[in-house]
């Protein structure tokens, strides 16, 4: 029965043909291999090798707007889980995703997210296995919520924790920082900014691989998602219980969006990237690490940032002007501000 | 307080209301250049610079203000700079 | 960027360092008996921390934290009439980002937008001006706080609306003006400054002659400044180099921005909109005699006081500043926020006590966000 | 920090030190064993177990009200997965947690629904291992959404599946039919109604594992949610490719969720369940399914409710009145009707 | 259930069934030449599907599906009306669920619902009037649907609106009688009819009197009937027996609900409320005199139609039944659902073509849902 | 069309409005009661059974005309429970 609903009604969420159609023609026959069931069954060599361990982890994704330069909702809710495994050294395998669409959304708009996902998670090489819609009333949510969970597998001797980075380490991150960021910010149109900034929305399992291999003593990662590069330093550097130095110069940040962090008063160390990692390696693995992320697209700008530091215990940076300060944890998300 | 920030006024958007487009790094934003307007037609105050605030064009930047100040920062630097190659000469002579 | 960055070269910075560095030992500034610099804009506050200048500045130049940012100094209760207006019926109140946070009474207007009041953040009047345009049916109120650089702005909105005969256009006006303050300052016997930096957006509406008084009647040096690092520290070698030569004139470092005499059209719009207020609550601060703006009876359908009778058109409650809270002293210089009893402990970022640890330009979020509260931490 | 907060705002979403409070202090800490990490690393002997497959599902929970009468939306969104994976023969080891968060949600709800997940959980014998929140504006959701997945292992040897339901296969449902559908009906106000009906919503989990004890050659379980038990009967006689009868005579029905389904002009054969499952096995199993499912408390009211035969591809009810009619997929929620 | 479930017993049944039959057999009837018994009510059509009587009758019994579903002889141009009032700014439209789902020419107000408009589906008029109670800056539409048994329902919200001086709602009206399109079917050369099951709830409202002219008049047997499945096989008995004995009376199967001169109060709020118009358009059988009611002008401030000038009150355009529809010969008894040719073709519950389709109580929906989709499938 | 169920009232809940508590199978609905309300108050109305439609009492329950009709049924499944045990012993006896 071909869906000839332009937008979804209440009638596609309720457990009968209209779900079952919707289901059928806007999710499962896209995902390949087709079959996104209701519960998957998987097996995986790598799992069952000793000593290998499963990797597991869940986040929603709520963007506004649900389509922006550079990317989708959908393309986030596979990148961002796929990041958040690859970051603790897992290989990602599978995702589950579960939607819940707004009564009137554009089945059109379903489309091409579902398309983008597709797309995006045949990059990244996991598979989409599961998946649940749920359809609420007008105004109940805003347009289409995603939330992927990602299960994965980290090797035997694959080891990565905040807590292990000590003194020495140098901090990488893969490229300019806050695009993801300043592009939302543009995209939502109540600031009426504009700009060519495009998300950096990525994929980093593959250059999380290749890092590793460039890079076997590698100690963690972080992707920098809400609260940017300075909210993950200083998460690490309170696991780590060590200082983080970094230098403003040595921060790769695109012209537009200081221009646009300059015009509202905030600061890029906490835009919010979606294809952006930070990696703490030995310093003599460092240009190692930096060869294998450049060599890749998604780590072409990839450079050295900072280092963990003994003698204190936060994040600091020497501003390019010479100066030091001191790059603390926000209360809340960064207001655009005027004074 | 006051966060101001130059931007270039790049196109007049609405004459009437006195709109401009104005850019900062390639990021725009419309703004009012009710403040900086003068007698003729607005059209005059493509390519300039102005200081932004809260969507305002606020006052125009002097360009020549701006260089002389340069100027006298950089004839500083240099002059710092002369003096402590001197310093560094005298310390490499005096075999420090 | 144009106009910024080269105001950011480390080279010119270490020529001006050392240059201060020069001026200062010969007026004989130490660590101990240090000379007092207020900045008085919490922008150049904020720029002080921002580029690390406290620390790369001569130990001689302590930097005191003026009372220049409009969001430490609004007084609770003026918080709990926005929260009054936001949460009528009907209402969208608008408002810059920076008043988000600042603790009301009660709450927060980010406190009260979360228990349902329509509340939102607006970049520029202009875009509350819009967002009336685009809804007849409600009442959109525009939360119109800052100094004289943001003050032209919102008189322009009203001469707009105003145009248009918007009818749901309004302005809560809580606007202030820097030179009464300073006069406050100057006249408080616990004073200790040597010199200021003076406002460059503020002067670029007023210029720079407003601070003569500064000048002529209390003989203290002021520099006008622009706010990149380099502005920051050529305005304070130019209050040096006054101390040291016996001067105190107006200076203007910030001459490409501010002209002498400010701005014509907006302060035309200032004065057509607006009239001085007897006297104005500043929190810390008390009242000080004409240091607030009203919005004319011309222009009444425009003031939210008299649409909704709240604030000095309604029934006023006092409110005390909080128990223990230093801004006072912090914001006239008597004080350094982590020398607060407060500081780190009932008052931080997350739970602030006193509005200078909301604001990002707040003198005591400030010291907390760039370190402070660590250097007391590790300090106990 | 301890939160003083009464009601989630913008800045426990922002990635900063508001969100990190909110995360630790009304999430993280309640589960057991505490740290719901970001990235859960895991082992499990049973999956490394020659064979075994892992099982991997997903639901997003959007009930309203949010707390109903015998339960939240914390309950269904571990019930409910965990029984997504139980009817598949798995036994269910994690589940993710993934909360979006209405601006204006008071605290003490959230506290109250997260409590609930952890007893619940604790129950059912799986740990929730991930999780993630974030912080949507007022109205752009409807107070709190909640997305589980959940991972669990099918035992070597051990094939559930609707495809292999044949002919003589009985069917069996191990309770009382529409209590959460009719409790939530109820429950939203707009009709006015009022009952003593609690939603019969449960963790499965342990009964499916004595149903397989008992009788280890089932061929098929399906949780009875949206559309409930003609829905589910549908879809099995569909991918069985045989008929299925059952008899009105022997559905479990509550009086009052009958008068409920008389008064709107409903059917409770469609009404959504939370805590019900039907399961087919072989006819000379029957006996010993029932028995072990009546031994545990959310199996007590199991009975015989129909079985598979050859002759039709349809599913039959012969009505208490000695007639037969057929039992067809709905096309869309039922509505509430006068006529 | 009380005064339901006793009306099951399968005993009593077996014993009905075979009185039908031998009565049946005693007049004649066969599958190839049956007689034919209209059960009027949509109600009734249900029952007999939900109970599978027509399995189990006697196979010279043959049901047809009469006209009595509101929703089904709901033309698309009054959808489309329903969804026009429901776009309007300001408007809360609210309605039985049996109306979501139908097909206007465009889209079913569920449709209208998922683009923006405020729909809302209640169980009882009195809900809608406590929404408008509680909305008072809304206009709350009630989409009055129904033959006389719901007619006195919204009747009796009107006058407590009025009594109340609500000014913001008002009713859609589109209630319809049940003797006229009788009389109409009567009058139909083709018509085939042997007898009637009268509409039990409609009778409790305007007792069995109203069908007089259905046994004088065109001298058919009629026994107006309940709901369960005793009372359906009762009535049936009691039809074959006129048609045995050569009577043609109207008698009561219902007595336990339905008083022979109906309900006073009832009546008296319809007569107070409504009157005829000249004549009403239903689907499937085009305009038939005096058969639906419209809202007096004493309380035209109710009427939806007055408000929003639709409906009659407006410009109607004409609308054809979709090409291929045979909801016309289907609900004369002209036709069986699957020998429509769009049945289970153009014509699903998922894709409705025709009305009959989309209410549970349509014809063809009930033949499709109880399986006559599939016995088409496999007969082909 | 026109689903009717039989409830029993069991409260009144607005006297003056002519509302009260219905309840069909432990569910409550109020109901007006409006077109079965008599000269008297309506607590007189406490405990008897009406036909319920969208949120109406319609029609009061005859309890004696509901007995009549329930016994003629009653007679006849006895009948036909006769006659078929009748038939049963025919057949037995007749060997089938
Ligand atoms: S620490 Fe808090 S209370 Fe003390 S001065 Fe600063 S803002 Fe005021
Ligand atoms: S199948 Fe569709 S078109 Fe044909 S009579 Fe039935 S409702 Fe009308
Ligand atoms: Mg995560
Ligand atoms: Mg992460
Ligand atoms: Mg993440
Ligand atoms: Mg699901
Ligand atoms: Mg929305
Ligand atoms: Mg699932
Ligand atoms: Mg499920
Ligand atoms: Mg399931
Ligand atoms: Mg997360
Ligand atoms: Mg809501």
């Amino acid at each position: 029965m071909a869906l000839r609903d332009e937008r979804v009604t209440l009638a596609h969420g309720g457990g009968g043909k209209a779900m079952r159609d919707l289901i059928e023609e806007v999710f499962t026959s896209v995902f390949a291999p087709p079959g996104m069931e209701d519960q998957a069954r998987l097996q995986a060599e790598a799992l069952a090798e000793p000593g290998a361990r499963l990797a597991f982890t869940t986040d929603s994704y709520v963007v506004t707007p649900i389509e922006f330069p550079g990317g989708d909702i959908g393309k986030i809710a596979v990148c961002g889980t796929v990041n958040d495994l690859a970051v603790g050294g897992a290989a990602p395998l599978w995702l589950s995703a579960a939607f819940i669409i707004e009564e009137g959304t554009e089945i059109a708009l379903l489309r091409r997210i579902v398309a983008t996902m597709a797309r995006e998670a045949e990059a990244a090489g996991v598979r989409i296995v599961t998946g649940d819609t749920k359809v609420v009333g007008r105004g109940a949510c805003d347009g289409v919520f995603v939330t992927t969970a990602g299960v994965g597998v980290i090797p035997p001797g694959i080891e990565m924790a905040a807590g292990l980075v000590a003194p020495g380490d140098v901090a990488i991150v893969n490229g300019v920082l806050g695009d993801h960021g300043a592009t939302i910010l543009a995209a939502r149109g109540d600031l009426a900014l504009s700009s060519a900034i495009e998300s950096d929305c990525a994929a980093l399992g593959h250059l999380m691989v290749d890092v590793l291999v460039a890079a076997p003593g590698a100690k963690a990662a972080r992707d920098l998602t809400r609260g940017g590069l300075a909210s993950a330093l200083n998460e690490i550097a309170e696991a780590a219980g060590c200082g983080i130095e970094i230098a403003e110069d040595a921060l790769p940040l695109r012209a537009e969006v200081v221009g646009m962090c300059e015009i509202l008063g905030l600061d890029p160390l906490y835009l919010a990237n979606e294809g952006r990692l930070v990696v703490f390696v030995p310093e003599d693995q460092a240009e190692a690490a930096l060869s294998a992320m450049r060599a890749r697209p998604e780590g072409e700008g990839a450079v050295i940032v900072g280092r963990a530091v003994e003698g204190h215990k936060q994040v600091r940076m020497t501003t390019a002007f010479g100066g030091q300060r001191i790059v603390d944890m926000l209360v809340g998300e960064q207001l655009p501000r005027i004074c | 307080m006051c966060l101001g920030i130059p931007g270039q006024i790049v196109a007049i958007t609405d004459e009437s209301r006195q709109m401009a487009m104005a850019e900062v790094s390639g990021v725009r934003r419309e703004v009012s250049v009710a403040c900086v307007a003068d007698e003729g037609p607005l059209s005059g105050l493509i390519g300039q610079w102005a200081l932004i605030h809260v969507g305002f064009a606020m006052s125009l930047i002097d360009e020549d203000e701006a260089a002389k100040t340069l100027e006298a920062l950089h004839d500083l630097g240099e002059a710092q700079e002369a003096l402590e190659q001197m310093a560094a000469g005298d310390a490499a002579l005096a075999g420090e | 960027m144009k106009f910024a960055s080269e105001f950011r070269d480390p080279k010119a910075a270490k020529a001006l360092l050392a240059e201060i560095a020069r001026v200062a030992d010969k007026i004989g500034a130490t660590k101990e008996k240090p000379i007092h610099i207020m900045e008085i804009c919490g922008g150049h506050t904020h720029s002080i921390f921002r580029y690390g200048l406290d620390k790369l500045i001569h130990e001689g130049v302590e930097f005191i934290h003026g009372p220049g940012c409009p969001v430490c100094v609004l007084p609770r209760a003026r918080v709990d009439e926005c929260i009054e207006i936001a949460e009528r019926e009907g209402v969208i109140f608008t408002t810059f980002g920076d008043a988000m946070r600042v603790p009301g009474s009660k709450k927060s207007l980010i406190q009260a937008k979360a228990e349902g009041a329509d509340i939102r953040m607006v970049y520029s009047p202009l875009d509350a001006l819009e967002l009336a345009r685009r809804n007849p049916e409600r009442e959109v109120v525009f939360f119109g706080l800052g100094f004289e650089t943001t003050t032209p702005s919102t008189a322009l909105a009203i001469q707009q609306a105003s145009r248009e005969g918007l009818q749901n256009f309004s302005v809560f006006c809580n606007h202030i003006t820097v030179p009464e303050p300073i006069k406050a300052l100057l006249d408080d016997p616990h004073m200790c400054l040597d010199g200021f930096i003076g406002p460059g957006h503020v002067s670029m509406v007023i210029g720079i002659h407003p601070y003569d008084f500064i000048a002529e009647d209390y003989h203290k040096p002021i520099a006008v400044a622009g706010f990149e690092p380099l502005d920051l520290l050529q305005s304070v070698l130019m209050v040096l180099n006054q101390v040291a030569e016996g001067r105190a004139e107006v200076e203007n470092q910030y001459a490409r921005v501010v002209p002498e005499h400010g701005n014509p059209v907006s302060l035309a719009a200032i004065a057509d909109v607006y009239e001085r207020r007897p006297s104005f609550e500043w929190r810390g601060l008390g009242e000080i005699d004409a240091s607030g703006l009203r919005i004319r009876p011309a222009y009444a359908a425009f003031d939210a006081e008299e649409k909704f009778g709240v604030g000095y058109a309604g029934v006023r409650t006092e409110l005390k500043d909080p128990e223990g809270c230093a801004c006072g002293a912090v914001m006239t210089g008597r004080m350094k926020p982590v020398d607060c009893p407060q500081f780190g402990r009932g008052c931080t970022p997350e739970m602030p006590l006193g509005a200078l640890m909301v604001s990002s330009e707040g003198a005591c979020a400030a010291y907390w966000q760039y370190g402070g509260a660590r250097a007391r931490e590790a300090a106990e």
